[in-house]
């Protein structure tokens, strides 16, 4: 089943075809679960004009805000954006656009992306900023507005475990959005802790079914953590 | 005496409902987790994809993969789920979380709250603040009643961009709990020795008071 | 946690509550996956008028094709039907009323009934019968149809095992329609294999939180084969 | 000669390309899964939930857990994964699976396909075929070139209620592999000794011939 071989070996050709003014589409929340690997290598090419679907845009120096730094990203479309000086500055000067996106919406969007629905209505942000120029339609009584979804030129996803063919698992809550992100890239490169064999994980526990990536490659991670909270033992 | 922000978190958890699935917000809403009545369990979702959030972790059971909405690091119950971000908000968006309790900055007659946006100052993002009002069954806003230079936070109209419309239906503050119907704010209870005329005070926005207002229990 | 214990220990009380003229989503595909005593207990309740959401209508004497024999179903959406001549004979006498509804749209309508979104646009179905009366708009340049959810007042499902809180997860391809029809239920009943203990299905293999459940009930299952075809080994 | 069965399903196997994710309807297409050639690797959809269908299991194997989606008993090759009908056809609709092949009562030179009704006659419902034409990339028809009575199957317009439109592009006939574009059906490849004239003769739609139109090999 070598045609079925998703494994790369460097970031050059995990990444490999990505273009200025592409949009790339990245798992995550927060800090947990990114590709950070997958990150560092568009930092390094310096592709710039980047439309970035993420939920957040990392932190100063960290995650999807280093490409704040050398100014790769002209569009941010995101659900919470608070976390970043970089980003603040950039979004005041005019250099960066930010389409805010509830959450929800954001990753419904990204499913519909990759479900082959071009849109769907919701009630979330009816009445809103959010809802304002959306078409607004009546069902049962209640309004709602439709939300277009998000199809992207690269995703780029971390997960735990992936065999040769693609097919991932996640671990814990660095699922989040890397599910959805994988299924709406054109090509979807997935980061991951460790290859394993075709087989090795159940079929029914796979989480991201080798049918939507297109590249793999094992990562070594920081895995930064934003709020460490502990209680006493 | 104005409640604190403590005593606005007990009388939150005294509206939990046995076997409910409970949403909370950042602040005074996650505090309530740690006044949940005896005899009365509830089951926290967190938004980023935990249905039984559980306490904080020690620091031998850190993991940098388990954390929750706030992206702060938590455990999970025995019986809990984890899921993707679409599955969470399908539950949210689906009305299958009982109860949220979320903060903010105004809520009005008509049911709306602004929670996410004041222009002039950045814009950090309404995360998944929109699709939990629009989602949740009942909705708890907890806030203080006005803010730090006495303007009530309890209007006729919200002044600042909405989260959502025509949904939230009660307000704990540090003054009252109060229940929004018919275009007004209708007083239930006040806070152990405040008084009625203090809440007419700090309330613009149309409000309500039956002859008899109870003080709340604690 | 007694109040999240989902258990319920006999089929009155699985199935409370269901009424005349009610819609039923049931999981299951052809005979695989499907909740038999479930469908047992509405036929012995002999509750008329239903309108029954599934993708089939099980067979002459087994499945959901057993609540024909007694015509409890008044309505029957499905994406393929053709197993059953009670059915046929009923479908053509003009008691039973069909909406013929495409397999991959009935199992969305049931999933973004459960996720709170009213409709959705796909491509499946325009230009063809399905598609006559429903509104058509163009994305991209291709034209899409407009299709809207189903939710039921009951929702039956078939799992393998859960645990006391209703979280669920299914066996091999007796998955199929079953979780979303878990999440399109007002009332969501769940039969199973195994009744384990909460923490025994890790949280990350859960495929149906137990949040969208209200019911569980240990069955047994006779599990007929449609088309047993074999290999010689 | 007309191919049979077998030589249709062995001339369908030889467009796959490896790597790809197939989706086999009932009867030929199913067959080709049987012809693929060395070298080249498919992965089987079965769009009931199944990703990697393996062959038919042995008498011990058998599993009524186990089906694909003509409710057959079923095998998953190792590296399967299996997952719901939603996930299933956000596959399909999305565009993920490479190639459909599928069954057909008529094809016409505007790509559209009837394959799931004939009025008059009991309907037994889509399944999932309106999104298997909907969703695809490249879907090859297979079915005789024309009826038992001899009426053409390739029509200028389709008379019988549609599966989908402007999605059919290779028709594998018992006489010929064609496309279609322009409006038209370009004539490809011909059955090993079935002549040119045969074709036009049971082709009802606009047909375009080049000079020489190659004998398919096997």
């Amino acid at each position: 089943m070598s045609g079925f071989d998703k494994v790369v070996s460097s970031y050059e050709e995990a990444m490999a075809g990505l273009e200025d003014n592409m949009t790339v589409i990245a798992g995550g929340f927060g800090l947990c679960g990114i590709p950070e690997g997958l990150i560092a290598q568009i930092k390094k090419m310096g592709t710039k004009g980047l439309t970035v679907v993420s939920n957040n845009c990392g932190v100063d120096g960290f995650g999807l805000g280093i490409l704040l730094e050398d100014r790769q990203i002209k569009k941010m479309i995101a659900s919470y954006v608070g976390e970043n000086a970089l980003f603040e500055q950039q979004l005041l000067s005019g250099e960066l656009e930010v389409e805010l996106t509830p959450q929800g919406t954001l990753a419904e969007k990204m499913r519909a992306g990759g479900a082959g629905i071009p849109a769907f209505y919701t009630a979330t942000g009816y009445g809103t900023p959010v809802g304002e120029g959306k078409e607004v339609r009546e069902f049962n009584g209640r309004p709602y507005i439709m939300e277009e979804s998000i199809t992207g030129d690269f995703a780029i996803v971390k997960a735990w475990k992936a065999d040769r063919y693609g097919n991932c698992i996640y671990r814990h809550t660095a699922q989040n959005f890397n599910p959805m992100a994988a299924t709406a890239g054109k090509i979807t490169v997935v980061e991951v802790e460790e290859i394993v064999e075709p087989g090795e994980i159940p079929p029914s526990q796979i989480q991201t079914p080798g049918i939507y990536v297109q590249r793999v490659i094992k990562g070594s991670f920081e895995k930064r953590i934003e709020r460490r909270v502990t209680r006493s033992a | 005496m104005a409640l604190s922000r403590e005593q606005i978190a007990m009388r939150v958890a005294q509206e939990f409902k046995d076997g409910s699935y409970v949403n909370l917000g950042i602040g005074i809403p996650t505090l309530a987790a740690s006044y949940v009545p005896k005899g009365i369990t509830v089951m926290l979702q967190s938004e980023n994809g935990l249905l039984g959030m559980g306490p904080y972790p020690t620091d031998e059971q850190v993991d940098a993969d388990m954390i929750n909405a706030g992206k702060e690091t938590v455990t999970a119950i025995s019986g809990a789920s984890i899921f993707s971000s679409a599955e969470s908000f399908a539950m949210i968006r689906g009305g299958h979380v009982d109860f949220t309790v979320l903060g903010a900055f105004e809520v009005d007659v008509h049911g709306n709250i602004a929670s996410w946006m004041i222009p002039g100052k950045l814009v950090k993002g309404m995360g998944g603040a929109m699709d939990l009002v629009a989602g949740a069954k009942n909705i708890i806003v907890t806030m203080t009643h006005a803010d730090k230079y006495g303007n009530s936070k309890l209007l006729d109209k919200c002044t600042l961009p909405l989260t959502g419309v025509n949904c939230i239906t009660h307000i704990i503050t540090d003054l009252a709990l109060l229940e929004i119907k018919d275009g007004a704010f209708h007083l239930l209870e006040r806070a152990p020795g405040v008084s009625v005329e203090e809440i007419q005070a700090k309330t613009a926005g149309k409000l309500i008071v039956d002859a008899d207002v109870p003080e709340m229990q604690f």
